[in-house]
């Protein structure tokens, strides 16, 4: 969805997912607690898509959301749970009662899915690690395997490169040529973008230039296929600039995702029911009384 | 020291934890128990302690607890903000780590953790979140706090799934595995200190907090818990130790409420 | 040389050196075109260091003269030559003549040398990268081997750390915690500093509190064992912010260079001859007579 | 087009490998001559290429040419500035580089470089800089386009020292390699270009610049020199280029000055 003068065109979200997101695809949606792409998720449980197979280092909400919803035939990830208040209720429904239906699963440690990414992001069919020797992880996960040094002969541990067919992160800036900037923490989002055949970001806005900011980091245009401005996309995480984490609906989402049918009918009612996430966002709004 | 009877016994626990922390050493910190320790540690005894949270925040210096391990306090001041590789690769693999901060659902008598599963695996009873970055803090820092509320559901046995390696199957177990941290040092609960027997590696007694009793110890583990010959009683938190501890939490849910309207 | 406090204290770079490097150690002195640290290379030629294993990708002016002055036992290197001049004489009369005695020479390519440097801070004994195959560099360079993806059963090369004793590193700030500010172009300084034993950095000036600055990363004082200041200390290469390259000097160099006598009496008159690197500045304004 | 007679044998060159050069790629660039070719198409037929230098600018766009890999210049309006390592894992190896163009101190017929040694390489006759990143780019960049002046001394019958990789021994031995670029496309030099035989691999003279002959070209070429049925000729560099390689050259002139007061 580039331009023709090689930049990254500017699209509606609902456009870049038809475009670049299908059934059956792996996709990974990143943002360590910080720019969690929720705008992005929304969309892709909005236009309906199955089989996916779903990659991410912390699977909160937005994963919560895209199993339960019955988006997903497999996750991969190291560390699934609310951050800050408890379980994932539809994630655990899915694992340990099969609803909405099987969920394959394929668990790393933090440093071992940062390292799958990185190998992805650097071509390389896997990468090495120090970690998983004497925890019962090889024992349930096919996808770690020992290698030998080949100077010293010490044995370590490797696993396999991630290549989604999709990353999508959530970002605060583009700018005019297409570039996507992000600061604060970055987490794992460079390599996520980096490893995928396909990226889409989702921004706060669209300035004219780029001005340092702390930590920051420039995705150039060449290495992004879509551009989406979804101001609050990555609500109910925060955005470092913009606005902080609504912490309170970490904590609604406990009893809400805790039982099947309140569960199905928020989600229809506030995203099924909405075109888009600005419409989400006065949905969910009006519905809170908060004290 | 002065002592002060009106605390908790949470509060205990988190005071003992702290003064674990010595000052000036690095110590990569998971959220929840282990951040609020640390950051007690840092706010009283151990200002230039030097936080690591796993989201790449390098000498965080949070104002509140941060709600979650990548929240904006925990950059807002910290000496340096990374990758998430980076701070796997560079910071804890290299080495730069001195302690590990360690929660755990369930731990067994060498320090071994679970946090993936309760019953079987394929169809588990309870799924937990699973490992994050505690496999690789857990073999790679110079040692390891873990702090934990003792229970005989979390103090178990034998673990349901092995997620952390403390001393694996004891003596001998880390050095065969080619874990260059020395393991898990001490276990803080909210009736006393546990301490690895220099010899078999097994967790044993070897303190009680104030009021709290062997019995009942005994009684919230697993398996058939060693009692030191030499007993020792927690000090008491010191009226500055709770001061600040509650100071912190407050701050933490006023910022938190804000954070809510 | 850490503060009681626990940040690493300010000293001069007399003592950074006299400390932290001897004979024999392996020193890595880094610093891609940008932020050379000259100053300090300066300093290891005063105080008469032997036997060095020098190591750098980009072995320049500082690593000839080095070399000139039989510093060095070895080289671990991947590009040696004056940039955007031409050749490096007294590395080439080294190689070429054993001048001033046998140089030792183990040589990489680019993305070797920087693979080796990650995994020398990533505390792993080799790197994999696509590379090497079919050159003549594995019949010469020993630390070239294949390794298999345990995963895919590719055959790929293989690297081993880098772990120098020391890196040296020229930075444009300090603060007053200790902490490192490199902006711009910053190469394989972070890496080779934390593939190191000890790190020296020298800065351009102490700040009371960083801001933030275009592509700046932060080496936080616990990864830094010295700061020295010292103004101008990438001279002639240039400091982001605070000076630029002198491409005069680099042309300079190689009629100097280019003859044994002619080196060792402006060694002599200009490094050996002066206290310190501010006294050096001072030494070569007044010689350099330019249309 | 429009002719200009008046221009030099460099400039030609020059101009020829800016040609090759499509907009919109993404180039990995040289210092030299390469780097002054890549900034003459960027600033003319090709705006939007995308220039990587080795130091870890993304998107360079000097306004003067760089007298160094890492010049302020490149990284002051660079899209993004990386680390090394990053520039050569994330996007060299990643197979991000649509054209890698490098310069050369020797070439054989195949296409392959050395840029190490003249002579033995435990006692050579002239050690060259060596390897830096042309190794790689050599087997990553999705094509390759060499730029180097044509003379016997350069163009050798046999390389020294293989430094990095063209088609090896001819057809098939890039697939054997396992390298995933297509390896070089064209060479351009002061007196001609010369492509790959599609069967052979072999490089073959298949157009001369204004001005110069096969026999020149053969003369100052170390193998017999094969010369394709229909021999093109360059189109001379047209005004608008000519004027802005000199406009180019004439400020980078000026900067240099600049730097050397």
């Amino acid at each position: 969805m580039a331009e023709a003068e090689g930049r990254t065109g500017v699209v509606s979200l609902t456009e870049a997912i038809r475009e670049l997101v299908e059934d059956g695809d792996t996709v990974a949606l990143e943002g360590f607690t910080h720019l969690i792409p929720t705008a992005a998720a929304h969309e892709i449980i909005r236009q309906g898509r199955r089989d996916l197979t779903l990659v991410r280092m912390t699977p909160d909400l937005i994963y919560d959301q895209l199993i339960g919803m019955g988006c997903a035939r497999k996750l991969v990830f190291s560390w699934g749970g609310n951050p800050g208040v408890g379980s994932l209720h539809r994630f655990r429904d899915a694992v340990e009662r099969g609803y909405p239906h099987e969920l394959e699963i394929e668990e790393h440690s933090h440093a071992g899915m940062a390292n799958r990414y990185v190998a992805g992001a650097s071509n390389l069919p896997f990468a090495v690690l120090r970690g998983y020797v004497g925890t019962d992880l090889p024992s349930v996960t096919k996808t770690i395997a020992p290698v030998e040094c080949p100077f010293t002969g010490e044995r370590l541990m490797a696993v396999p490169a991630l290549r989604p067919d999709v990353a999508v992160i959530h970002a605060q800036q583009a700018d005019s040529r297409g570039n996507v900037m992000l600061w604060g923490i970055t987490g794992i989002q460079k390599e996520a973008a980096l490893s995928a055949k396909r990226v889409i970001a989702t921004v706060e806005e669209v300035v004219d230039e780029f001005r340092p900011r702390p930590f920051g980091i420039v995705l150039p245009s060449v290495a992004v296929d879509a551009i989406a401005v979804e101001p609050g996309g990555s609500h109910p995480s925060y955005a470092a600039g913009y606005y902080d984490r609504d912490n309170a609906f970490y904590e609604d989402w406990d009893p809400i995702s805790r039982d099947r049918e309140k569960f199905s009918d928020w989600m229809e009612r506030h995203v099924l029911g909405t075109k888009d996430f600005s419409e989400y966002l006065k949905s969910i709004e009006k519905e809170v009384v908060r004290p | 020291m002065s002592g002060n009877s009106e605390y908790t016994t949470d509060e205990m626990m988190t005071v003992a934890a702290s003064r674990e922390l010595h000052d000036g050493v690095s110590c990569f910190v998971g959220i929840g128990l282990p951040s609020e320790a640390a950051n007690l540690a840092r706010a009283t005894h151990a200002p230039n302690c030097f936080l690591i949270y796993e989201s790449g925040t390098l000498g965080a210096k949070p104002d509140v607890l941060p709600l979650s391990i990548g929240d904006g306090v925990l950059a807002e001041h910290a000496d340096s903000v990374v990758s998430v590789p980076e701070v796997f690769n560079y910071w804890l693999q290299a080495g730069r780590v001195d302690v590990g901060f360690l929660g755990a659902a369930q731990i067994d008598r060498y320090g071994n953790i679970n946090t993936t599963v309760v019953g079987d695996y394929a169809s588990p009873k309870v799924r937990l979140p699973g490992a994050g970055g505690a496999p690789e803090i857990a073999a790679s820092a110079k040692e390891v706090i873990v702090i934990l509320r003792h229970s005989r559901r979390a103090f178990v046995e034998k673990l349901a799934f092995v997620t952390s390696v403390g001393f694996g199957e004891g003596a001998g177990s880390r050095e065969k595995l080619g874990y260059s941290g020395a393991g898990p040092s001490v276990i803080i609960t909210d009736l006393g200190v546990l301490r690895p027997d220099p010899e078999t590696r097994e967790f044993t007694l070897t303190a009680l907090h104030p009021g709290a009793t062997v019995e009942q110890a005994k009684e919230a583990t697993g398996w058939d818990l060693a009692v030191a010959d030499e007993l020792l009683t927690t000090d008491p938190p010191e009226a500055r130790e709770l001061e600040v501890l509650r100071d912190l939490k407050e701050r933490t849910e006023r910022a938190k409420r804000k954070a809510e309207v």
